[in-house]
């Protein structure tokens, strides 16, 4: 699997409900270091309403100003949510199903 | 939702520039190899270069063509990307720093044909600027 | 002492780079047609190239990563690979206006047809990017545009009255048989003059190239902050000549020879040969930073090996790009297209490419995890922020205005 | 690489085709002809400005022919283009064409004499058509701001 096929991908419930599209791939520095570097592992999709602005880092890692910028790529990412990898039931036609209903 | 120990992979891995270790420019990070782990999550198992990475996140028809041009143009029958195994990474900073030359890779195809085609029969392409 | 002596050599690099082909034309058309009413946009322009720049220069010294290399990480590959192609398309029309400019200077010289020039300026061009070290190359063309100091020569041998010609730019009145349209038709067009995007990835990297750290920041802005408002003068000088000597006359600027006209008649002949020797270096110059900037660009969008500080044959693609968009340059100025037109259009299309530029850099100036200390202070980023919505503004106005006022005439 | 061209040549185009379109009614033809003489005394004034600063010294002959030429050339397309227009069936703007167009003519002709005294490096012949010029200039000036430019 590629991170390409998470990102951008659409996000349905087990009930069929749609909650939004992968923007991002949440990860820590835990998985096994074969090499130098322990290999990043993906442990939660970001999930949100919209596309748009999502790759600006507004949501993660303390990107701050300009405070305007911040505003507005956050009005329009209100609702987001985060997803564990694990309740990911599969993956195909360019959509993430999950094996169940988070709140 | 921010926390310390947790990162963006899209923010802080995909689409850095890869460098070898004293710094040339070797390619892109065009795009992640995941693998599903046992003790749970995706662990990065590569980095994905060049057009059959890249074309498949480019929009609609230019991503398909740029996926069908690089397979008309390698070898073999079913052309993958170069893809760089995680553990040549030795740091991940503003650029994602390689213990291995391009040419110790052999990832560069374009940029090896270009050099011997029309680059070297250039005079002067062996020399530095004066 | 070595140390001042460098930062000196910066700063006035700074200023004999600073002007192109686009700021020539610009500033004697407005100044022939509008007197001395549209410069305060030149110097809202420069404020804005000296903001963009050393925060572009700063993120280039802290991560070695050059703008494109930022533009892509931010925006992802397609809105990326959109903002390349705009960005392309404008700086190899860019391109093509300076190499154009390279030879009609030429022939104001030596009154040959400047279409002779072309080929030879092109192969000019080519070499000294091929061969010329990159801060021989910066300093060498940096240093003979300041012979366009002549113009603020001439200025003051046509001696205004300076209270009202103080007066005249800082409470400025649109002329009453221009329509308000023109006006801000040439003021987009002045606005995109001294904003050019190719000035930002050839500064950020050019950073890279002569290998600035953290260290160089200080030096950096030294250059910026005193280099760009300086040479902001001489495009006021340049304006300012043209309002004393060709707008009384009724004398609307289309030629380069009517440029240089004002300079004839202030300081006489030895004047205008100091002239066209800044002409020659500043479009020259600029070609040089065009050509290499869209080399820049694209390999940065790829992730290929760039830069002039390595040998030609380890970054064979950049050089391939830089060939090719030479090639394109050569053959759109032989299309006989008049270059001065070339010029008008390719900076009003700068005006319009603006934003996508300067919004990924003030997003990257930001991030902490990037930037560390050398993060944007509040200043930078309130006027870079107002900045951006100026940018904006301009950007969504300039094709109406071109359309309503058929590119101004 | 010929996208860029096209686009300038396209855009070129664009904007002639703002001056080639006939004239429908009195008022738009008169601002045609205001805004062709205010063109043809940009031309005119700029030969003649840099023709007496050759005479005092101040520019060199290689800087005046180009600079003469590109005058020539000017007044050329402006006159073609002018008469492209189809004038409205009026008396007035018979009248307009009759006050403009002869002005034309002798600014196109004047340059003309002056580019070929500078060649031969004549310059008597020069001063003369240089006067000439300034004259018609004047008129162009007069006409241009009577009929509103």
């Amino acid at each position: 699997m590629r991170a390409s096929d998470l990102l951008g991908a659409e996000v349905h419930t087990a009930d069929g409900g749609r909650l939004g599209v992968v923007t991002g791939l949440r990860c820590t520095s835990d998985g096994p270091s074969t090499g130098g570097l322990p290999a990043p592992r993906v442990r939660a999709l970001q999930v949100t309403g919209r596309h748009v602005g999502a790759a600006l880092g507004y949501q993660q890692d303390g990107q701050r100003g300009p405070w305007l910028v911040r505003a507005l790529v956050q009005a329009l990412h209100r609702r987001t949510a985060l997803v564990d990898v694990g309740s990911i039931d599969r993956i195909e036609d360019g959509t993430v199903h999950l094996s169940g209903t988070p709140d | 939702m921010t926390d310390d120990d947790t990162f963006d992979l899209r923010l802080r891995l995909l689409d850095r520039q890869v460098v070898d270790p004293d710094g040339a420019m070797i390619c892109k990070v065009d795009d992640v190899e995941l693998v599903p782990a046992d003790d749970g999550g995706y662990v990065v198992t590569a980095l994905l270069a060049g057009p059959l990475a890249l074309g498949p996140r480019l929009p609609g028809r230019l991503g398909r063509w740029t996926v069908a041009l690089a397979r008309r143009w390698a070898d073999g029958p079913d052309p993958a990307p170069r893809r760089i195994p995680f553990e040549r990474v030795t740091e991940l900073g503003s650029a994602v720093v390689l213990d291995r030359t391009r040419d110790q890779l052999g990832i560069a195809r374009l940029e090896d044909w270009v050099r011997t085609h029309v680059i070297d029969r250039i005079p002067g392409s062996r020399h530095e600027s004066e | 002492m070595k140390r001042i002596l460098s930062v000196f050599l910066g700063v006035l690099t700074a200023i004999g780079g600073f002007v192109d082909i686009g700021d020539l034309v610009a500033n004697a058309l407005a100044g022939a047609r509008f007197g001395l009413s549209l410069v305060w946009v030149t110097m809202l322009g420069v404020v804005g190239i000296c903001l963009f720049a050393e925060m572009s220069g700063r993120v280039a010294a802290v991560t070695r990563r050059g703008t494109f290399d930022v533009i892509r990480e931010r925006l992802g590959p397609r809105a990326g690979l959109i903002n390349l192609v705009a960005s392309v398309l404008v700086t190899v029309l860019t391109f093509t206006a300076e190499i154009g400019g390279v030879a009609l200077a030429l022939e104001l010289a030596t009154s040959v047809n400047y279409l002779l020039f072309v080929p030879v300026v092109g192969f000019a061009v080519w070499l000294v990017i091929w061969r010329l070290k990159f801060s021989a190359l910066e300093n060498v063309f940096g240093l003979l545009g300041l012979a366009l100091i002549v113009f603020a020569v001439a200025l003051w041998k046509l001696g205004p009255d300076w209270s009202e010609f103080l007066h005249s730019i800082v409470a400025p009145r649109k002329p009453a048989t221009e329509d308000l349209s023109t006006y801000l038709y040439y003021g987009v067009a002045l606005f995109g003059a001294a904003l050019t995007p190719y000035e930002v990835f050839f500064f950020s990297s050019g950073a890279v190239e002569e290998r600035w750290t953290a260290k160089d920041i200080a030096t950096s802005r030294v250059n910026v902050f005193l280099g760009f408002p300086l040479g902001g003068l001489l495009s006021v000088a340049i304006a300012g000549c043209a309002a004393l000597v060709l707008m009384p006359q009724g004398i609307e600027v289309d030629t380069l020879g009517q440029v240089g006209l004002p300079v004839a008649v202030a300081v006489g002949k030895l004047g205008l040969a100091v002239a066209i020797l800044g002409f020659v270096a500043a479009t020259f110059g600029a070609a040089l930073e065009t050509g290499l900037s869209t080399g820049y660009s694209v390999a940065q969008y790829f992730g290929w090996q760039w830069g002039k500080f390595v040998k030609p044959r380890q970054a064979a693609r950049f050089h391939i790009v830089v060939l090719l968009s030479l090639m394109a340059a050569i053959a759109g100025v032989l299309t006989t297209a008049d270059p001065i037109k070339v010029t008008e259009y390719s900076i009003v299309f700068s005006a319009v490419a603006l934003p996508l530029t300067y919004f990924p850099i003030l997003v990257v100036a930001n991030d902490p995890v990037y930037m560390g200390e050398h993060v944007n202070g509040r200043l930078s980023n309130v006027l870079g922020t107002l900045f951006l919505f100026i940018i904006g503004i301009v950007a969504v106005a300039a094709i109406p205005l071109m359309l309503i006022t058929a590119a101004g005439q | 690489m010929n996208r860029t061209s096209l686009l300038g040549i396209g855009l070129g185009l664009l904007a002639l085709g703002g001056c080639v379109a006939p004239a429908p009614d009195d008022a738009s033809y008169e601002s045609k002809a205001a805004m062709t003489a205010q063109a043809a005394l940009s031309a005119a004034r700029t030969a003649v400005l840099s023709t007496h600063s050759f005479s005092d010294g101040g520019l060199p002959g290689t800087y005046l022919e180009p600079v003469l030429e590109d005058a020539e050339q000017t007044l050329g397309s402006v006159r073609d283009t002018f008469d492209s227009v189809q004038p409205p069936a009026t008396s007035a703007a018979d009248d307009l064409r009759g006050a403009l167009d002869p002005l034309l003519e002798s600014a196109s002709s004047d340059v003309t004499d002056l580019r070929i005294a500078a060649r031969r490096g004549r310059s008597g012949d020069l001063a003369s058509a240089a006067d000439d010029l300034s004259g018609v200039a004047d008129r162009l000036e007069a006409f241009g701001q009577e009929h509103g430019g």
